[in-house]
């Protein structure tokens, strides 16, 4: 008996969210015949990939009892430093030289972009204990200054064909941007489940003095896991300026209450040491299911924000009551 | 007259009290005696308001009472001392103390000057010698368990629960407590009694009930029953003592700590110690409350590496130990004194706790985790559903065992114990014991410290007295006896 | 007047937001010309906060700026920061919003929103033949600007009982946002003519999900502002059209009015309106990024 | 010794970001000649009022381990519930009713709302054990679309000179916004000082399952301070409405993150149980000088989100290393 719930406890909870997630589809199914397309739901898809991206750095981070406040910001330097390089490169006129940068050069300085933000801030969070809370709130006032005086506020637009593959490609019938998701989602569930690094952030969210006296290296932990954070908003910076071939100063304000909203509704909690990667994908999917459904019903923006309140509040609280009884 | 009819609790699938029914009497102490797990604290937290919810019904003098939390069942005449310390580290302890019976001035405002007036009474009458204003986290374990004391004398209850009161607590501090309870019977109070060290049941308690499995299977008086009878009772078989004539195998050096020093602050936590330890050999460490021995075994594991100074050399070679990883790595492991606090991720399974130290770089073998888990569950008798089942949910004893199996899991060559068998009933206790004496049989050296002069005179070879972070006394295995060992472990200058 | 080489005068200029490319081209217009004009300047970023802007205005006023050029967040709440300024002697030029305060301001250089739409409303019935149906996507709601373009837009479109308003969503003036908006909404109305768009930003975007969806050609999509990129996609076919509030004119013309008012210069028009053009294919060779072609 | 620390530990920890608001002042004043200044002081106290009266809710929550991240959304629906009733009231056309609303009602009418909404916030934290960080995201959007339904969109504007008093007025010689600021600071340190209340908030933040042991009713004093917390963003809401004489709908947004950085630059630990009114008070004023003394400055607004971040984690740094030493 206690076995089989203990055993089957994890399937149960995330089949919480699931049932949420039905609920919701079902719903709108009833409410709108668009809704179950094949093609609506390449749409749903597409719209939250950055989400998902982004949302699965978050997890690693929440898994340690961490946050990082910084990935919407993060997410618009590294996408207009591709943008940026892409379109002009490095120009250095007082030596009359000039560095270009070939679209591969492009990511690449992206994401190291991104991962040295990231690095940042698990450095400062575990050298100098400063709270995550704090540290990435810091950043990303920084990295939004950083994006600002990088496009001097103007969006960098025009980036060619191959760029935008990325952002409005398709392969084998599913966009290219799905792929790039479940690359990471792939990524991600080989490190949590089946690596040491996985258990590493696991224990330290459950219990970090317990952690540190079994000889898990605590601060490295932590740090390799605020970089594939930004590593991760990287991934989403130039998945947004790829789909807009454009990258924009304004990019990601606020995504990390919709990237935290997609965490907590997928089960992890905030206080560290329990959660699944693919209940954050379930609640990534439950927001972009529910942003979709409450445009194609043409609802007034004025009421979409009181019903999407609702519904997130709907979603945990069910969560909650079976995960209880369960 | 506390009576408790038919009491039923479970906890999901597990029934932690099947139709239990037991009588208090007034003007006498009972023990509450079981195996970890057996349900004794959660019949004492049925009885004090903590689980609202359970089958049966409570008497007291005859009148039912029914109440949804402590502060209630306090309002009726129950009190209790939690096994866990249930204090708040911020606060002080006039604060911890009359938290949630706040005395108010009319205004609401809160009477600051009453509240510390009659703190200071209680700490007198329990000898505690501090400033009621100290914050809590200030105190040492053995304190703390004072002021948790002192929180349930405040009130003047009928009926006073212990729930291993004594756990953390120095001889000295047992005594007044036992002088307390000795006044609170005249008083003709009704008190229940929970401890796993039997000594002290015999020392106190008039009468007993035995708990198994969360049913009563025995109740009687003390004076009829010897310790083996108590333990039998408890076991529901007899159990065979520890083999105190182990061979001894002399071993080549292992561990040699010369002049280690730790600061903190301006104050000097160990002065100077320095000691070997040889291959299969126990050195057990004995101290009162205070004199430094976690501190000793943290140091070698490298956890204050900017606050002391000494070397260490292993099996021969200088070593240099920043952190626990390095520990681990030159093959020194530490069992630590708090289960809850440092040692398990109560959240995680048995299988992860047990591998967690001792995990590859890569990817994990599943097979070959389970197996490792498998191989130590069985090996340390783990009493377990199945390796994935959470540890906040075993009994203390085996959660003890997860923990060392962990350990061992490491391959280490020192094993340093930290008050192993803190809160663990007799027959886990005699089974840790085997699971020690066996890893020093393979040839481990093994660094234990215990607060029980028994327990150490048990299973040491040689012992180490530690007295206000100084080294005051070495005893060899025959020379040793409880008299020298104390005379050397109190401090000379008061 | 410390007007001399060591002690140029303190222009403040103080626009509603950074976050959005109109108004840093605006803001730095107006610091460059004033830094043309010998004087130091000053940007600060109200965040589409009005009390964040009552913040910089008293900051402004104690670190002792003569003139603020001024983008208010709201033509209300912006007036009694304004008279703040007033009071401490201290001239405003108020940039491209208005505020409701006939004497408040020093001089009021404007660009009109609302009639600005009324021709693109025009423009957009014609080009859709008077009939057909369409998509708005709004700005941010709470923002005022957002009002004063949908409703210029409805004054004229409204009275077209054929052209049918399908959607109307809110895009947040973001270009991302919008597009995914349109893909959801393409769902739900495969077979719209046209979408009209409160900023260029959006209107990118839109243009964009109509793209991936293959819907480019037969969609009408109408922007605002004037912005670089519409001015090209208008070049390219793609836009159809957007309107152009000339923020280069409006920041040199207040900057200049600060100027002349250090000068001695005290009577200015109250309300000067730039007119807005619409932009469209048979005109675009006139226009690049935010002005006219010199 | 040990007691001697004990003792002066809350005095210490709180000179820290006193030592850093000096630090900073003195800074600034070599800077700018124009930092200080009675003006310029009675300025930065003003500005900083709202964050003060916002972030002292927000301290209570935080001590019992929580947080409020609908502050901002409440402040707005508030202030715009004030303008509404003072200028509109209720009109009942069906019936051709009319109710008017005095500036009193008004004020209670907008406060009354405020804690409401920080009702619902403990009501669903509590009954349903949703965490703090979503129910009152959710709240986040719940209030401001509702801030949306009753504006319309619309700034309510024109509220007449008596309610104008509030935000611009004086008294003997103070802003009238900065005697209520020191009015409820004062009522602050009475319930977290002298009442049991505030003893049963540090309790639960310090270690819940205790402060459960000892009877405390968790629940209600949770509820209590979410109360506190809306009643507190609808003062906010009513002293910026009244200094703009104008409720925007779009007031109050990202308020959040200030207020949170408040207290935790003063010092008070986001895992709940430590903390001081007056280190949040400083914390707020930190963050007021700072942004302050980066427009004396002449600081571009780009280098000043650069600045700010590193500042706030300087703060904080300094503040770390001081109090581990002691
Ligand atoms: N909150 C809980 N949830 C689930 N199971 C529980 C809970 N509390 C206790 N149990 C289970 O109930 C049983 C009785 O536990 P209890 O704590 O009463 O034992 P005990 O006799 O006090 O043991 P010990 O001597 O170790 O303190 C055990 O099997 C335990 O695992
Ligand atoms: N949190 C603390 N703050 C200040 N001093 C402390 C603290 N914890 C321990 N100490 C001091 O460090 C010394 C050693 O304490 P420690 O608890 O390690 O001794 P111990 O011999 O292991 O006793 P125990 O049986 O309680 O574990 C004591 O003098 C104690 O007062
Ligand atoms: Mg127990
Ligand atoms: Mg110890």
């Amino acid at each position: 008996m206690q076995t089989a719930i203990a055993k089957y406890r994890p399937m149960i909870a995330r089949s919480q969210s699931l049932i949420a997630l039905v609920v919701l589809c079902v719903a709108l199914s009833l409410l709108s015949d668009k809704f179950l397309t094949v093609q609506n739901g390449f749409n749903v898809l597409r719209q939250i990939s950055v989400n998902v991206c982004i949302s699965i750095g978050m997890t690693l981070v929440v898994l340690t009892a961490g946050i990082d406040l910084s990935v919407g910001s993060v997410l618009a330097l590294s996408g207009a430093v591709a943008a940026g390089l892409l379109k002009n490169g490095i120009p250095w006129p007082a030596h009359d030289l000039f560095i270009g940068f070939t679209l591969l050069g492009t990511i690449v300085a992206a994401l190291f972009v991104g991962s040295i933000l990231g690095l940042f801030n698990g450095w400062v969070i575990t050298r100098f204990k400063v709270p995550p809370f704090v540290g990435t709130l810091a950043m990303l006032t920084i990295a939004r200054g950083l994006t600002m005086l990088w496009t001097k506020g103007y969006p960098i637009s025009g980036l060619g064909p191959k760029f935008d593959f990325i952002g409005s490609g398709w392969l084998l019938g599913i966009p290219v941007l799905v792929w790039i998701c479940v690359l990471i989602v792939a990524a991600a569930l080989v490190i949590v489940k089946k690596t040491a690094l996985g258990r590493h952030i696991y224990a330290i969210g459950g219990n970090e003095q317990a952690a540190r006296l079994s000889g898990i290296p605590i601060n490295r932990v932590k740090i390799i896991v605020y970089t594939i954070a930004g590593l991760l908003s990287a991934v989403g910076g130039i998945m947004v300026t790829s789909r807009l071939d454009s990258a924009q100063p304004n990019a990601g304000i606020s995504y990390e209450l919709d990237s935290i909203a997609a965490v907590v509704i997928g089960g992890t909690s905030l206080s560290g040491g329990r959660g699944t990667i693919m209940g954050t994908v379930l609640g990534a999917i439950i927001i972009g299911v529910l942003n979709n459904g409450l445009v194609l019903l043409n609802v007034s923006p004025f009421w979409q924000q009181v019903i999407k309140g609702f519904v997130i509040l709907l979603s945990v609280i069910v969560d909650k009551m079976n995960t209880k009884e369960a | 007259m506390l009576v408790a009819q038919n009491i039923g609790k479970r906890f999901g699938g597990v029934i932690a009290l099947n139709d239990v029914t037991i009588q208090l009497s007034p003007a006498r102490v009972t023990a509450i005696i079981g195996e970890n797990g057996a349900g004794k604290s959660t019949l004492m937290k049925i009885l004090s308001g903590v689980y609202a919810e359970f089958e049966g019904r409570i008497l007291l003098n005859g009148r039912e009472l029914t109440f949804s939390n402590p502060k209630e069942a306090q309002e009726k005449g129950i009190s209790i001392i939690h096994q866990e310390l249930n204090l708040i580290a911020d606060l002080s302890i006039t604060e911890n103390i009359f938290l949630g019976r706040e005395l108010s001035t009319r205004w609401g405002i809160l009477d600051k000057k009453a509240m510390r007036i009659r703190t200071a009474a209680l700490l007198q009458r329990l000898q505690l010698n501090v400033d009621p204003a100290t914050l809590i986290r200030d105190l040492r374990v053995g304190q703390q368990q004072v002021v948790e004391i002192a929180k349930a004398l405040l009130v003047d209850s009928q009926v006073i629960i212990m729930d291993e009161p004594t756990s953390a607590i120095s001889e000295a501090e047992v005594d007044i407590l036992f002088g307390i309870i000795q006044q609170l019977r005249t008083e003709g109070k009704i008190i229940a009694y929970i401890s796993h060290k039997l000594d002290e049941l015999f020392r106190i308690a008039d009468d007993y009930v035995v708990l198994r499995d969360g049913c009563i299977t025995e109740t009687g008086k003390m004076q009829d029953v010897d310790a083996d009878g108590i333990v039998r009772k408890m076991v529901g078989r007899d159990v065979t003592r520890l083999d105190q004539d182990r061979p001894r195998t002399a071993g080549t050096e292992l561990l040699a700590v010369n002049s280690l020093r730790l600061y903190s602050g301006n104050r000097h936590i160990l002065k100077d110690i320095s000691f070997s330890l040889d291959r299969g050999e126990i050195l057990g460490i004995f101290g009162l409350m205070g004199a430094g021995r976690t501190e000793l075994l943290e140091c070698i594991l490298g956890l204050h590496t900017g606050s002391s100074t000494g070397n260490i050399l292993l099996e021969g070679k200088p070593v240099r130990i920043r952190s626990p990883r390095e520990a681990i790595r030159s093959g020194l492991v530490l069992v630590p004194e708090d289960r809850k606090k440092d040692g398990m991720i109560a959240g995680l399974d048995i299988k992860t706790n047990i591998s967690l130290s001792s995990l590859p770089a890569g990817l994990i073998n599943r097979n070959k985790e389970i197996a490792l888990a498998r191989h130590y569950m069985g090996s340390l008798r783990i009493k377990a559903a199945s390796h994935a089942q959470p540890v906040k949910n075993l009994s203390g004893g085996n959660q003890q065992k997860v923990i060392l199996a962990r350990c061992l899991a490491t391959n280490p060559k020192v094993l340093m114990l930290d008050e192993p068998t803190r809160g663990i009933d007799v027959n886990a206790k005699n089974e840790i014991y085997k699971l020690i004496l066996e890893a020093a049989a393979r040839g481990l050296g093994i660094l234990a410290v215990s607060s029980e002069l028994p327990e150490i005179l048990a299973i040491s070879d040689r012992i180490l007295v530690l007295c206000e972070g100084r080294i005051t006394g070495k005893f060899t295995r025959g020379a040793a006896n409880e008299d020298d060992i104390l005379k050397t472990a109190i401090p000379k200058t008061i | 007047g410390r007007h001399d080489q060591q002690h140029p005068k303190k222009i403040a200029i103080i626009v509603s937001t950074l976050n959005n490319p109109w108004f840093v081209f605006l803001a730095q217009t107006a610091a460059k010309k004033a830094t043309d004009l010998g004087y130091s300047s000053r940007i600060f970023d109200s965040q589409n906060n009005t009390d964040l802007e009552s913040d910089h205005f008293d900051n402004a006023i104690a670190s002792g700026y003569d003139a603020i050029l001024f983008n208010p967040t709201d033509a209300q709440g912006s007036v009694t920061n304004v008279k703040k300024a007033k009071d401490a002697g201290i001239p405003v030029f108020c940039m491209d919003r208005e505020i409701n305060s006939k004497d408040a301001a020093t001089s009021q250089i404007l660009s009109d929103s609302y009639s600005a739409c009324i021709d693109l409303g025009k423009l957009f019935v014609s080009t859709l033949h008077k009939k057909g149906s369409y998509v708005e996507l709004l700005g941010i709601v709470s923002d005022n600007n957002t009002w004063n373009r949908s409703n210029g837009f409805h004054s004229v479109v409204d009275n077209y009982p054929q052209l049918k308003m399908v959607a109307r969503q809110a895009a947040d003036f973001d270009r991302n946002k919008a597009m995914e908006v349109m893909e959801s909404i393409l769902q739900a109305h495969p077979d719209i003519d046209g979408v009209f768009c409160g900023n260029d930003a959006m209107a990118m975007g839109a243009w964009q999900a109509l793209t991936a969806a293959g819907k480019a050609g037969h969609v009408k999509v109408i922007g605002f502002d004037g912005a670089d990129d519409a001015i090209r996609s208008i070049k390219e076919g793609k836009l159809t059209a957007t309107a152009m509030q000339f923020p280069k004119r409006i920041a040199e013309l207040a900057a200049g009015d600060a100027d002349e008012y250090f000068k001695g210069r005290r009577d200015f028009a109250k309300k000067l309106p730039i007119p807005v053009e619409v932009v469209s294919a048979h005109n675009i060779d006139n226009y690049t990024a935010y002005g006219k072609k010199e």
